[in-house]
């Protein structure tokens, strides 16, 4: 058993920021990760980080432009916290050496992004997210804190009281990717998740392999409800064989989108007669699905993005990164004939709901980053807002895990008063449970362990109890079946069109999944760097994942940011300005609404029509 | 950590084919440095005929007496094996300059594009340095 | 974390001379080829020319440095050789000595010839 | 979607014609002339065809697997496929057992350089119509084998952490202030390249130097101290120290100016030239003693 004050789980942008916060507040710190730091998925940011940084530029600017951009979801006192503080945390980047690019007077570079009244993106060339992720990791080696690499952290270890709100983490389970060992590490203060996205739930993603949603999931399990998960930001222009993703800069310099039979969609349809191709992403998603479905697709699956008419030396001058990218990930010279694209899924605004403080209902369970949902992008994710969420929160989280004082949150958490009980949807299967589940109570005294010690190591055995069954198994289904069949049906009905019905037959094949589950088998006999075992873990927990954002989906009978219903394509402000709550409830999951906080510091944000 | 497996040197030098233009150049850099520093020696122990040769030492070549210096030296140039010796001491010192001003140049940062490049024409110049003084080296050699 | 090196004995120096003796090799070795291969042909060589050419003392020193520079290049050139293919500790000193004491050693004698050559011995 | 397993196939037969994957004869004369620079007119030679690749297996643990052996897959060949995809295809259809890193599939993470066709490449990066067939793709060189393609990355990681490997700086502005350092437009540029290293290990694979000598810092490691030294933010004394560290023994010096780390760099960082400039700078700071 290893044991530390705080352990953080995950090294992408939040959990690094956390370890080294907790690191400052005197805590010892350790880092439980599956990827080696550097792989973390935050390395994949292009854009930049959103922050007030210039003269005439102001925090309070930002916090509207986000609260705007969010269809009036996301909460004043998260959303005012990550404009306030963005300022500092982008300085203190800086100033640990992240390379930004720069103007003539050698300041920072910022620029103009989508949805943001003021140019305050600061950027570091088109690789910002890789330049964030290397300098904290630097910091974290220059601290000399404790990274636990490639261990895969299969649970926490949670009391089990009946209320979620009574139960306490005491650490987290893991095992060693390269030798197989599964070990508990006993957090004293606190755990804090920052696993990143779920984009693997779905078939075609700019997200990861590793980007499974682990996190969402073993805090879901341990009691925390994840909150408005259905909705999910699709990104129009993606390349159709490995999702890499194709800059929204090539529609901004003059690209046009072309169906199969060479029409201009867009305005031939009539899908955005003024913006055509620069409408907002959404729509473009939404109308390249449409020709596709409609029989115009290319390949039947996805349409053209060409520049060419940009000439050559227009697109050696601005695009060339996007000749590259085409030629490496997809074989096709940009420059010759026009790119293959279709709609990616790209970020999931939804997670693990936390306060303002990082920490879940749970007490010890914090979360940051994208798996976490303060919430800051409420519907709608502004392009640039997320990074400085992983820092500010994700200092946030390892500080109050560390036991600093950081007053009290405003933002609740857990099922309480405040909340209002879903009452009048009807599932088409019953939800939940139905995975591979291995008895609970392996104490052999029959007791229930209470102390931190005892919690984790019954989590401990019934992790190794876990494996032994799914290795000892030598017939049965293999994960990457299941997987492949979840991500298919996410993209095929819980994607950028959400139908009833649609959303219905989703779920029954989630069901169906978790049925076949159960007889789920790792086929490697290793023990040595067993990606097939990992793989199947993973499995699980994007089943839960991809169940949860279904369910939203299926709830919110209304079109706000980037959830979109067919039969309600209007933003319901008297009824929908609630956020979705889904717990699992030891397998019979419950659905519930917490009303959306408006009232920030100085004023209240008023739901206004999101035109821009 | 577990087991691993470790493939060791002899793999490396398996690969040899698949070795690229900077890594022959540098393996020929070295065996032509080592070359001409044992030349080196030898040619200095060659030359130290001299010390006789300035005493008046002489010794006997076709029944002639002539100064041990001038004797051995010529005595070794008639041979047509050192001869061929020479043609390869020129290769070899031929290449390690040009190779070796390659070297020069790539420490000072000039024209590193183009080290591939600049290798294979050291190459090239070097054979045909080397057959253009065939001729030179060959007269007068008795066989 | 791995630990930092913390022996410091800079490489630099070998590095650095190893290049400034090869620029100056470059000319002295090409004049010397030119010389004794091409003006002068090497089978035609005899004592009383050697002695000839040696008597000019440009020449002498010229050929003096050129032996040392080359000595130092060539031997220098074959310690960095081994150094860098991971000799260590004792073996290191060993072989340092040795070399050091057979390049002095070919020096000298070089230098003993040459004077012999000017009939100076 | 099949599960099927196919007995192992050792490389001393490689005509078994109960080879791994879907059977096709075509691929068999499917090989390719070697680099093809269009690969779309490649590609489209290749649609509907399938891939034959060589994939390097060991586990320590498995029966049959503890020698060292080539696995032949054929996987049906989409446009667009990479090296990855072919493996990916290869795991998820055929043998779950084929193990390798992977994650962002965009040339970001660094986890999968293999050496493929005797070269380090990144999987993802690399376009498999590109390459001849059968093409061969092995763990790096010079690494431990963890397991098939997966070699032990620990000694990359020391050496990396070696250089110290980040920013230090005593007098920047306190964070209150929202003062970031100033830094020239030209000086940025200067350490561009340099900062985009992904810690792949391609470079320091391909080094031969790397290879004999363990405590050689390496390309990659030397390259990230090169980002640090030249960055007009950090002052002279440090960046004197940083010298210093390099100046070791083992540090600049034991560079032979191969290139190949420049030329297998999936992210094109003039790796070599970076190595040359610190050994100029190393001795003009030496000099200056002098
Ligand atoms: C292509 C792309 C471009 C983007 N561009 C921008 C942009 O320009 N601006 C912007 O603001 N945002 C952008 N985003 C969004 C932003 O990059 C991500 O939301 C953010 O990086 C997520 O960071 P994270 O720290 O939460 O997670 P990640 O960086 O994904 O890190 C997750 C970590 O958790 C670990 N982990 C996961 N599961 C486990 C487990 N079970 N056990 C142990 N460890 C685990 C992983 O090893 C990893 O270290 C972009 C996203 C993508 C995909
Ligand atoms: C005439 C011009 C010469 C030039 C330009 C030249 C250049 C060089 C350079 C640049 C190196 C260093 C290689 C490295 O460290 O990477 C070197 C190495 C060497 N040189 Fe020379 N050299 C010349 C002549 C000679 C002569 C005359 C000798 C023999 C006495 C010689 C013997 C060596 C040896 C032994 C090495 C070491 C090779 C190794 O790395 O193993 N060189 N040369
Ligand atoms: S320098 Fe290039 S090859 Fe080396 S680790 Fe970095 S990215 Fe990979
Ligand atoms: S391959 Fe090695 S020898 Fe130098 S130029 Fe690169 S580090
Ligand atoms: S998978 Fe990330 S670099 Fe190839």
């Amino acid at each position: 058993m290893y044991e530390h004050d705080v352990i953080v789980v995950g090294a992408g942008g939040a959990g690094l920021r956390a370890a080294i916060a907790a690191n400052e507040a005197g805590a010892d710190v350790a880092m439980v990760t599956k990827l080696h730091p550097v792989r973390s998925h935050t390395g994949a940011a292009e854009g930049g980080i959103n922050a007030a940084l210039q003269e005439g530029d102001d925090w309070e600017l930002h916090a509207y432009d986000t609260m705007k951009g969010s269809d009036y979801l996301g909460d004043a006192p998260a959303v005012e916290t990550l404009a306030q503080n963005a300022p500092e945390e982008t300085i203190n980047l800086e100033h640990w050496g992240m390379p930004f690019s720069r103007e003539d007077d050698g300041t920072v570079s910022q620029r103009p992004f989508g949805g943001l009244s003021y140019p305050r993106t600061t950027y570091a060339g088109a690789e910002t997210g890789h330049h964030l992720l290397h300098t904290m990791y630097e910091q974290v080696v220059k601290r000399g804190i404790q990274v636990y690499d490639e261990w895969y952290v299969m649970d926490l270890a949670t009391t089990d009281e009946d209320d979620p709100n009574d139960r306490e983490c005491h650490g987290v389970v893991a095992y060693d990717v390269q030798s197989g060992n599964i070990e508990g590490f006993k957090a004293n203060n606190g755990v804090v998740l920052a696993t990143g996205g779920p984009g693997q739930a779905f078939d075609h993603t700019t997200n990861a392999v590793s980007c499974t949603g682990d996190g969402h999931a073993m805090a879901y399990r341990a009691g925390a409800p994840l909150e408005d998960m259905e909705f999910i930001q699709f990104h129009p222009t993606s390349l159709p064989s490995t999702g890499v993703l194709i800059s929204e800069g090539v529609r901004g310099e003059g690209g046009i989108l072309y169906n199969s039979e060479g029409e201009r969609f867009m305005f031939e349809y009539g899908y955005a007669n003024n913006s055509g191709e620069l409408a907002s992403r959404d729509v473009v998603a939404r109308a390249e699905l449409t020709e596709v479905g409609e029989g115009r697709g290319v390949d039947d699956e996805y349409v053209h993005l060409d520049m060419r008419h940009l000439g050559e030396e227009r697109i050696m001058d601005r695009l060339e990164n996007i000749l590259h990218l085409a030629e490496d990930f997809e074989g096709v010279d940009g420059l010759v004939e026009p790119m293959p694209v279709k709609p990616g899924q790209h970020y999931a605004m939804g997670g693990i709901e936390v306060d303002e403080n990082g920490q879940t209902c749970v007490d010890g369970l914090y979360a940051a980053g994208e798996c976490a949902c303060v919430s800051v992008h409420g519907g709608n994710r502004l392009g640039g807002n997320a990074l400085p969420e992983l820092i500010v929160f994700g200092k946030r989280a390892g500080q109050h895990a560390a036991g600093e004082d950081l007053g009290e949150p405003e933002i609740r958490t857990g099922y309480g008063d405040d909340v209002e009980d879903e009452t009048d949807t009807e599932l088409p299967v019953a939800p939940g449970k139905a995975g591979l589940e291995t008895s609970g109570s392996v104490a052999a005294d029959g007791g229930m362990a209470t102390d931190a010690e005892g919690v984790l190591q019954r989590k401990v055995e019934t992790a190794r109890e876990h494996v032994d069954t799914l290795m000892d198994k030598d017939d049965g289904v293999q994960h990457a079946e299941i997987r492949a069949k979840l991500q298919q049906a996410m993209t095929d009905y819980v994607n950028v069109f959400r139908t009833e019905e649609g959303v219905k037959k989703a779920l029954e094949i989630i069901r169906e999944c978790r049925e076949e589950y159960q007889d789920v088998y790792v086929d490697d006999p290793s023990r040595t760097f067993n990606t097939d075992l990992q793989q199947t873990i993973e499995t699980r927990n994007l089943i839960d994942v991809a169940e949860t954002i279904a369910l939203g989906a299926l709830v919110r009978d209304e079109f706000r940011g980037a959830h979109w219903r067919k039969e309600h394509q209007e933003r319901k402000d008297e009824e929908w300005l609630k956020h979705t709550l889904i717990s699992w409830d030891d397998g019979s999951p419950s659905i519930f609404y917490r009303p959306v906080i408006l009232e920030g510091e100085n004023k209240t944000y008023e739901p206004k029509e999101r035109s821009y | 950590m577990s087991q691993s497996y470790n493939r060791g040197l002899i793999e490396d030098f398996g690969r040899w084919k698949e070795f690229s233009a900077g890594m022959w150049a540098w393996i020929f850099h070295k065996f032509t440095g080592w070359m001409l520093i044992g030349y080196l020696f030898t040619h200095i122990a060659v030359l130290s005929t001299s010390i006789g040769g300035a005493q008046g030492e002489t010794i006997m070549v076709d029944g002639e007496s002539v100064n041990v210096y001038t004797g051995t030296l010529q005595g070794l140039e008639g041979l047509f094996l050192i001869r061929l010796l020479e043609i390869g001491l020129l290769a070899v010192a031929v290449f390690h300059i040009l190779n070796g001003l390659r070297l020069l140049m790539v420490d000072l940062g000039i024209g590193l594009e183009s080290q591939d490049k600049s290798f294979y024409a050291s190459l090239v110049l070097t054979g045909a340095i080397t057959v253009a003084s065939v001729p030179t080296f060959l007269t007068g050699v008795g066989i | 974390m791995a630990e930092r090196y913390s022996s410091f004995t800079p490489g630099g120096t070998g590095w650095f001379l190893q290049r400034i003796t090869a620029a100056f090799l470059v000319v002295v070795l090409a004049f010397h080829f030119f010389l004794l291969h091409f003006v002068n042909h090497a089978y035609e060589v005899t004592f009383m020319q050697t002695q000839l050419r040696m008597e000019n003392i440009g020449y002498f020193l010229t050929m003096v440095l050129f032996l040392v520079t080359a000595a130092f290049h060539g031997v220098n050139g074959v310690y960095n050789a081994l150094v860098n293919q991971g000799l260590e500790g004792t073996q290191k000193k060993v072989v340092l000595a040795v070399l050091t004491i057979a390049g002095v050693g070919l020096v000298a004698q070089g230098i003993y010839v040459a004077l012999a050559m000017r009939g100076m011995i | 979607m099949s599960t099927q397993q196919a007995e192992p196939e050792s490389q001393e037969a490689p005509e078994d014609p109960s080879m791994k994957g879907a059977e096709s004869p075509a691929a068999e004369e499917q090989k390719g002339g070697g680099m093809v620079d269009d690969h779309a007119e490649k590609a489209a030679e290749l649609e509907g065809e399938t891939v034959h690749i060589k994939v390097f297996r060991y586990d320590p643990e498995v029966e049959g697997k503890q020698e060292p052996r080539f696995d032949d897959f054929h996987v049906p060949f989409e446009k667009g496929m990479t090296v990855l995809d072919s493996v990916m295809y290869a795991r998820d259809e055929y043998d779950s057992s084929l193990t390798f890193r992977h994650s962002c599939r965009q040339a970001v993470c660094g986890s999968d350089a293999f050496f493929v066709n005797g070269k380090q490449r990144l999987g993802c990066k690399t376009q498999i119509s590109d390459l001849e067939q059968p093409v061969r793709i092995e763990p790096l060189p010079h690494q431990e084998v963890v397991k098939d393609l997966v070699v032990d990355m620990d000694h990359f990681y020391d050496q990396m952490h070696t250089v110290e490997p980040y920013f230090q700086d005593e007098d920047t502005p306190p964070v209150d202030d929202l003062e970031e350092q100033r830094q020239s437009q030209e000086n940025r540029e200067k350490i561009k390249m340099s900062s985009r290293c992904i810690w792949c290990g391609a470079c320091m694979s391909s080094c031969n130097i790397a290879a004999g000598d363990n405590e050689y810092l390496g390309p990659a490691a030397i390259n990230k101290a090169y980002k640090f030294a030249m960055d007009d933010r950090e002052g002279e004394e440090i960046k004197e120290h940083r010298l210093r560290i390099l100046e070791q023994e083992h540090g600049v010096w034991r560079c032979q100016t191969q290139f190949s780390c420049t030329e297998v760099c999936p992210k094109d960082i003039p790796l070599t030239e970076h190595i040359q400039e610190l050994k100029r700078e190393a001795v003009k700071k030496n000099l200056k003693f002098w």
